[in-house]
């Protein structure tokens, strides 16, 4: 007991002794990037799993994979590893072009049999990619020089905005089939800018530039991505030094401390809030769905409750995206909505009743903003009663359809196309869709196989037009992702949201 | 010269009423002196005072507490916990919680020679081992190494007993050391006690509610009521003829087998409205002195 | 005798409470609202494509048969493989279950160090105002929960007086020599005392925001205890031999005013480790805690259950553990 | 004595009595029992005050609680006013047990602190069904020496010996057959003592009480006991009328428990 005593008495008087030894370094000159990061890496195969499809980590498999085809910070596509790419003439087949000269971080050669063993695996069902619907829509994958071929199974005219998008990466075919998916995940490699030199589950992956890389030797040697889940934790990292750049923080945090000694830049990116509507009960009538849209007054609930970091939309395509249009516009007024109701018999006294699901901090301010819509609502005739559920709730109840006649979520669609915004979300069959309409089935149904681009696109303003004049959604704005970074470094938002430290360079 | 003189002493409940009121009394070296008196007449404070262990709502108030000549209460606090530890020491009332459970007894016996009297642990141990044996504790060794809850009552008080006398005190305060044992049991300690005391020639204060004790250990006696010395007699002369009313009210309530016709007579009302009389008036001349 | 008795029915007690919580996590997992499949579900997937991962995943099967697959499993000591990182549940809480354990076990140390030490100077002061000052801190202590301490922490040593790191359990560019996950054992083991700074730096604000409400409880029962101890007649003998009494708090009244409080320290320990859960999250520290909030996220289910069995049976050997140090600790339980 | 069975209050037979001791239980199955009566036999006549006298672990309190029926006899026979209580579960003892009162060593633990003395007494009466309470709590503390004033105090107001008084207040008030009192004195002054002992001698006499006084202090029991078992180890060793016993004590263990008390006279001898 003796012994015990005295030796606990030791430990804790040299932990406190320790305390003051083991201080964190504060560089002026950033030699080493550390970047706090807001979301774990559960996994380094971006093909597969749930991993592959959280958007959240797109950034760090975008750092040591490179995509089939590259996505610029507007979101536009440009040549990667594929330098061109289409279809012949009959759109029975794809062809894509190889680029040359890029090795893997193991020093082997990539070749287009790399592409093609890519684009193979995941097609097949037994891979367990979740995009697999898509990949499965090409067969037949076979490597002609630097070019691979595949036939068109079931034409879908996004299959090449898919190889910038969700499961899109390139992972080395000899050292996949050498290691097997355990060994992969323990080092993996890839052609991007950095390398994986140690990762840590749940604490941090270090990584080293790829001097190799075809885009150029990214400008950081060393970068530290720390993850770092808890915002006051980030916040702290940047405030202090221990990191040089973070993302996602509260906007008052951030509007707080980009003036001081830490700088911020705030762009909008692909990712927007909606209500989306249940063809049930009192939303079968469009004059309660459009009086619910035009009473949301979504400019104040930018500015008041998100610092104005916002954007207000009308329709499901913010304007980076192919398919905007300026023109479709459903305003704040109060007066119609009043009117509208009126039309139905509803009215302050004699409010029109419904239920509105939220989820509560999984997105910023989720649950205030619906709050202050349901006020909004009230001064009209709306009384809608909150529900508050967790996201793994709302995913299953909307694949069963079972939403509420309302419910708020959020919406990613980073590769900008129509049909991965009001195309999955609005359409009936789909499994993300609760709008059953028979007349917008059969608006969108051809637009999913129509090959000329144009007529695509026009084909898909039509149908936002037609859903915001109904009222079959209600968009209302666009996010606007902060980053606060040290004065040291040069960030460059990426309007997909990823955070990509090879587009940082040294100020 | 006594070896405890007690001049004058008074105690008190910290802003509250008197315990002990200017007590006197002496304690010759090797004598045996009987604290005697009911319950709150303040016997064993006397005892806690000398040894510096009042209660920590209690406080001297008054008067010197001179043990070999020196008043303790004028010395520093560690300077007479020193002087006291190096030459009194206590034997307490109840043997089941004056021994620290979690402790072996040989360390409970040989602890104040170690830490405060510098002894090399081995001399203490042979010591401990000795008194052990002295107190009639048979296989002292195996003792030694068990936990109180080892052994019984009487060995527990035997234990405390040669603790008591393991650094040769010049002073023993006995606060009813044998209240909580079977009649047997308390003949056979008290006559240990008396017996360890006569031959190592130890002054032994005894506090105690049964005159029956006293009559066998005590060579003087102290009686005690409301804080106040009644009477400060030889034992011979108190049990021949008491000379205050109150401690002979004391010994005339106090039952004796031999004569059941005797004894179990209540304190007369008269006589504890004359104490209590006394008392007022010592108060009052205290309020005005 | 009365020892093994008592691990002999404890064992036993703590088979049958993990093979309850086995069964329990299983299918109350898969009651509450998420599934993995819809987790991973990007647009444009359809029922089909949910079907398809079902059954990759083995989750169409009826649930007993999904049951007794795991359980089998988890006899054989497999116990499955974690949906998001597509690594084997056992490899992966293995891995965390040192961090975790490191965490708490400084934790306790440090709650048990400042309770103590709070405890041990109330009772030396008593009734004056130091011991007022303590019992306003011990409150203050206690009315805070642990993740708010973590914030305040932060603010306190990672931003206003940066000496302690804010996120991680190591300083990523250092080169760790180590063998095994126990990083703070097996630096002092290697005599690698950089290291062993860098990392209790790491802890050192996580454990104090787990260790000071506990710190709180133990100080405030331990001066209780002792303060009555302090009453006791072996107390007051001591004194008169002559021992100081901060020589008479620490030698005859902590150890027998510590056994009351060490069942409670027990239980409030298995709450700790359950509060490693929010501050792993809070500090980065990569625990089981940390992985355990992601595996919600993700309903991901094997490791969930994984985690949630691991945990179980931390909370039951701790126990388990406190008994038997009580009974050490106490002759009187020893000996009967 | 034949002849008087009649009169007898309590018989008992062959009284065995044992507890289990937890200390050894082993892991599965009952502790192994310590036998702590090991086969008593007497009675109590009615009217008699007995007293029962042993050193500590003579097992002198579990007789008392086993005539009270708050222990459950391992063995032999316990008949109350003739009827056999050895087994009688708890309900079929609710309605006798106003009849046998207890009254405790330490009368602080046994009375309510929260509650004022004329309650304490109060309360089992009402609880017995008695009707006019505060008339009967009034008498039985004008029974015990206490003025009517110290219904309205609480137990921490009074003094020792009158918290005893209360205590013995609270038990004849229900007018009982019978009245265990265990140590009752033993913590008492002399001078209170002696004025319990007087009041309980007293009651006796006025209320035609029975009584069993369990004490470990011979003196007091030859002043109030007509007669006296000693006990010893569970066993009863001596079993006759006290002045006899004191006069030639026959039992080793009586004789050596009465050498052993100190007279208050120097002159005794006490060797």
């Amino acid at each position: 007991m003796n012994l015990n005593r005295r030796s606990l008495l030791k430990l804790s008087a040299a932990t406190m002794a320790a305390g003051t030894i083991g201080l964190p370094t504060f560089a002026q000159q950033i030699d080493e990037l550390v970047i706090a990061y807001n979301v774990n890496l559960p996994s380094w195969d971006p093909t597969v799993g749930p991993s592959a499809v959280n958007p959240t980590i797109q950034g760090i498999y975008q750092s040591v994979f490179d995509q089939y085809i590259l996505q610029q910070p507007d979101l536009s596509p440009a040549p990667g590893l594929l330098t061109e790419w289409g279809w012949n003439d009959d759109r029975t087949q794809v062809w894509m072009t190889v680029r040359e000269g890029v090795t893997w971080h193991d020093g082997s050669p990539f070749t287009a049999e790399d592409v093609a063993w890519n684009l193979a695996r995941v097609a097949k069902p037994e891979t367990g990619s979740p995009i697999q619907f898509v990949w499965g829509t090409l067969a037949n994958h076979r490597v002609e020089g630097n070019k691979v071929i595949a036939d068109v199974a079931q034409f879908d005219p996004t299959i090449f905005k898919w190889m910038y998008f969700l499961t899109g990466y390139v992972l080395p075919k000899a050292y996949y089939e050498k290691v097997g998916a355990e060994g992969f995940e323990a080092a993996p490699i890839g052609t991007g800018p950095y390398m994986v030199e140690k990762f840590e589950r749940n604490a941090f992956v270090r990584l080293k530039a790829n001097a190799n890389y075809w885009g150029g030797k990214p400008d950081f040697d060393t970068v530290t991505i720390k993850f770092v889940p808890d915002s006051a934790a980030r916040v702290a990292e940047v405030e202090s030094g221990n990191s040089h750049v973070t993302l996602e923080m509260p906007y008052e945090e951030y509007d707080r401390l980009k003036g001081g000694s830490l700088a911020g830049v705030a762009a909008p990116i692909s990712d927007i809030g909606m209500i989306f509507l249940n063809d049930i009960e009192v939303m079968t009538d469009p004059n309660v769905r459009k009086a619910a849209a035009h009473a949301i007054d979504k400019q104040a609930i930018i500015d008041r409750l998100l610092s104005g970091y916002g954007v207000k939309i009308d329709t499901l395509q913010t304007p980076e995206y192919d398919a905007y249009d300026a023109s479709v516009s459903v305003p704040y007024d109060e007066a119609k909505a009043i009117e509208l109701l009126a039309a139905s018999g509803y009215g302050p006294d004699n409010p029109v009743k419904f239920k509105i699901q939220t989820t509560k901090g999984f997105k910023p301010k989720d649950y205030e903003m619906v709050q202050a819509i349901v006020g909004l609502w009230r001064k009209v005739g709306i009384e809608a009663e909150i529900e508050v559920y967790e996201i793994a709730k709302h995913y299953e109840l909307r694949a069963a359809d079972q939403l509420a006649p309302a419910a708020f979520y959020n919406w990613g669609n980073s590769v900008g196309d129509p049909t991965t915004s009001t195309g999955f979300a609005m359409f009936g069959p789909s499994p993300h869709s609760v709008w059953d309409g028979e007349d917008l089935i059969g608006m969108i149904g051809p637009l999913w196989g129509e090959a000329d681009e144009a007529k695509r696109i026009e084909g898909w303003k039509a149908v936002d037009k037609y859903i915001a004049e109904n009222a079959l959604v209600i968009p209302l704005l666009q996010y606007v992702q902060p980053i606060l970074h040290a004065p040291g470094v040069v960030v460059t938002p990426h309007a997909s949201g990823s955070l990509l430290p090879h587009l940082m360079k040294r100020a | 010269m006594s070896f405890l003189s007690i001049r004058n002493l008074s105690v008190r409940l910290k802003k509250g009423p008197p315990l002990l009121r200017r007590v006197s009394l002496e304690v010759a070296a090797g004598e045996v002196r009987g604290l005697v008196g009911e319950s709150g007449a303040g016997k064993s404070m006397i005892g806690k005072a000398v040894l510096g262990i009042l209660p920590p709502a209690v406080e001297v108030s008054g008067g010197e507490i001179l043990l070999d000549g020196v008043d303790l209460l004028r010395l520093p606090l560690a300077e007479r916990r020193r002087r006291v530890g190096a030459s009194c020491a206590l034997i307490p009332q109840d043997p089941l919680t004056a021994l620290n459970p979690s402790h072996r007894i040989g360390p409970q016996i040989t602890d104040r020679l170690v830490d405060i009297l510098g002894w090399t642990r081995a001399d203490a141990e042979a010591r401990a081992r000795a008194l052990l044996a002295e107190v009639q504790i048979p296989d002292p060794e195996r003792v030694m190494r068990s936990y109180p809850h080892e052994l019984s009552g009487g060995m527990r008080q035997r234990v405390l007993i040669a603790s008591a006398f393991a650094a040769e005190p010049k002073l023993i305060v006995a606060d009813e050391p044998t209240t909580a044992l079977d009649v047997t049991v308390q003949k056979q300690i008290l006559k240990l006690i008396k017996g360890m005391q006569e031959r190592h020639g130890t002054a032994l204060l005894f506090v105690t509610h049964d005159l029956g004790v006293v009559s066998k250990v005590c060579q003087r006696l102290s009686v005690l009521y409301a804080g106040m010395v009644a009477e400060d007699s030889a034992v011979a002369d108190f049990f021949a003829a008491p000379r205050h009313a109150y401690s002979a009210a004391l010994l005339a309530a106090t039952p004796k087998y031999t004569d059941p016709a005797a004894g179990l007579n209540p304190v007369p009302d008269a006589v504890i409205e004359a104490v209590r009389a006394e008392v007022a008036a010592f108060d009052a001349g205290a309020a005005r002195g | 005798m009365a020892i093994l008795r008592v691990l002999l029915l404890r064992l036993l007690t703590t088979a049958i409470t993990l093979a309850g919580v086995a069964v329990i996590v299983f299918f109350v997992i898969r009651v509450v609202p998420g599934n993995p499949i819809a987790m991973m579900l990007p647009p444009g997937a359809t029922e089909e494509d949910i079907a398809r991962l079902s059954a990759l995943y083995g989750l169409d099967q009826p649930l007993a048969t999904q049951f007794g697959i795991w359980v089998t499993g988890v006899i054989q000591g497999d116990f499955g493989t974690s949906i998001t990182t597509r690594q084997p549940v056992l490899d992966l809480v293995l891995g965390r279950l040192p961090a975790t354990l490191e965490l708490s076990i400084m934790a306790l140390v440090m709650a048990v160090a400042l309770g103590g030490i709070a405890a041990i100077t109330g009772t030396r002061f008593r009734g004056t105002r130091t011991e007022g000052t303590i019992d306003v801190a011990n409150g203050m202590a206690l009315s805070v929960p642990d993740f708010l301490w973590g914030l305040v922490l932060i603010l306190l040593f990672g931003v206003l007086l940066p000496v302690f790191h804010i996120s991680g359990r190591v300083t990523p560019s250092l080169d760790l020599p180590f063998t095994t996950e126990f990083y703070l054992f097996e630096s002092l083991f290697r005599l690698r005392f950089d290291l062993w700074a860098d990392i209790v730096a790491h802890m050192f604000m996580p454990a104090l925001a787990l260790a000071i409400p506990l710190a709180a409880i133990i100080g405030q029962l331990l001066k209780q205890s002792l303060k009555e101890t302090m009453n006791l007649d072996y107390v007051t003998l001591a004194r008169t031999k002559g021992y100081g009494e901060t020589r008479v708090i620490l030698r005859e009244a902590l150890r027998n005013a510590a056994l009351p409080t060490l069942t409670l320290v027990g239980v409030q320990f298995t709450f700790l480790i359950g509060g490693t859960v929010i501050i792993e999250r809070l500090f980065s520290y990569e625990g089981l805690g940390n992985m355990a909030i992601d595996a919600v996220i993700n309903r991901d289910l094997p490791l969930i259950q994984g985690i949630v069995l691991l945990f179980a049976l931390i909370f039951t050997v701790v126990n388990l553990l406190v008994d038997l140090l009580y009974a050490v600790l106490n002759p009187r339980l020893r000996h009967a | 004595m034949r002849g008087l069975r009649v009169a007898d209050l309590y018989t008992i037979e062959n009284l065995r009595l044992s507890l289990g001791d937890m200390t050894a239980k082993p892991l599965f199955g009952a502790a192994p029992r310590i036998e702590i009566l090991k086969g008593l036999n007497f009675t109590i006549p009615k009217g008699a005050v007995v007293g029962i006298v042993g050193g500590s672990g003579s097992g002198k309190s579990t007789l008392g609680r086993a005539l009270v029926r708050l222990l459950k006899p391992s063995g032999g026979a316990i008949r109350f006013d003739g009827a056999d209580i050895t087994h009688l579960d708890e309900a079929a003892l609710r309605p006798m047990r106003r009849r046998f009162q207890m009254i405790f060593q330490d009368p602080m633990s046994s009375l309510n602190p929260r509650h004022r003395v004329g309650t304490i007494i109060a309360e089992p009466l009402r609880l017995h069904g008695f009707d006019g309470v505060e008339a009967r709590v009034k008498r039985a503390l004008d029974h015990v020496g206490l003025p009517q004033s110290f219904a309205t105090r609480y137990p921490h107001e009074l003094s020792g010996g009158q918290r005893q008084r209360v205590g013995i207040a609270r038990a004849i008030a229900l007018e009982p057959d019978f009245i265990l009192a265990d140590e009752i004195v033993s913590g008492l002054d002399v001078s209170s003592q002696a004025q319990v002992l007087n009041l309980l001698e007293r009651l006796v006499a006025e209320l035609g009480l029975t009584l069993a006084f369990i004490s470990h202090d011979l003196s007091v029991i030859r002043r109030l006991c007509q007669r006296t078992i000693v006990l010893y180890q569970g066993l009863i060793v001596e079993d006759r009328p006290t002045a006899e016993l004191f006069a030639a004590p026959q039992a080793d263990y009586t004789r050596e428990l009465l050498e052993a008390i100190p007279l208050p006279d120097p002159g005794q001898a006490w060797g």
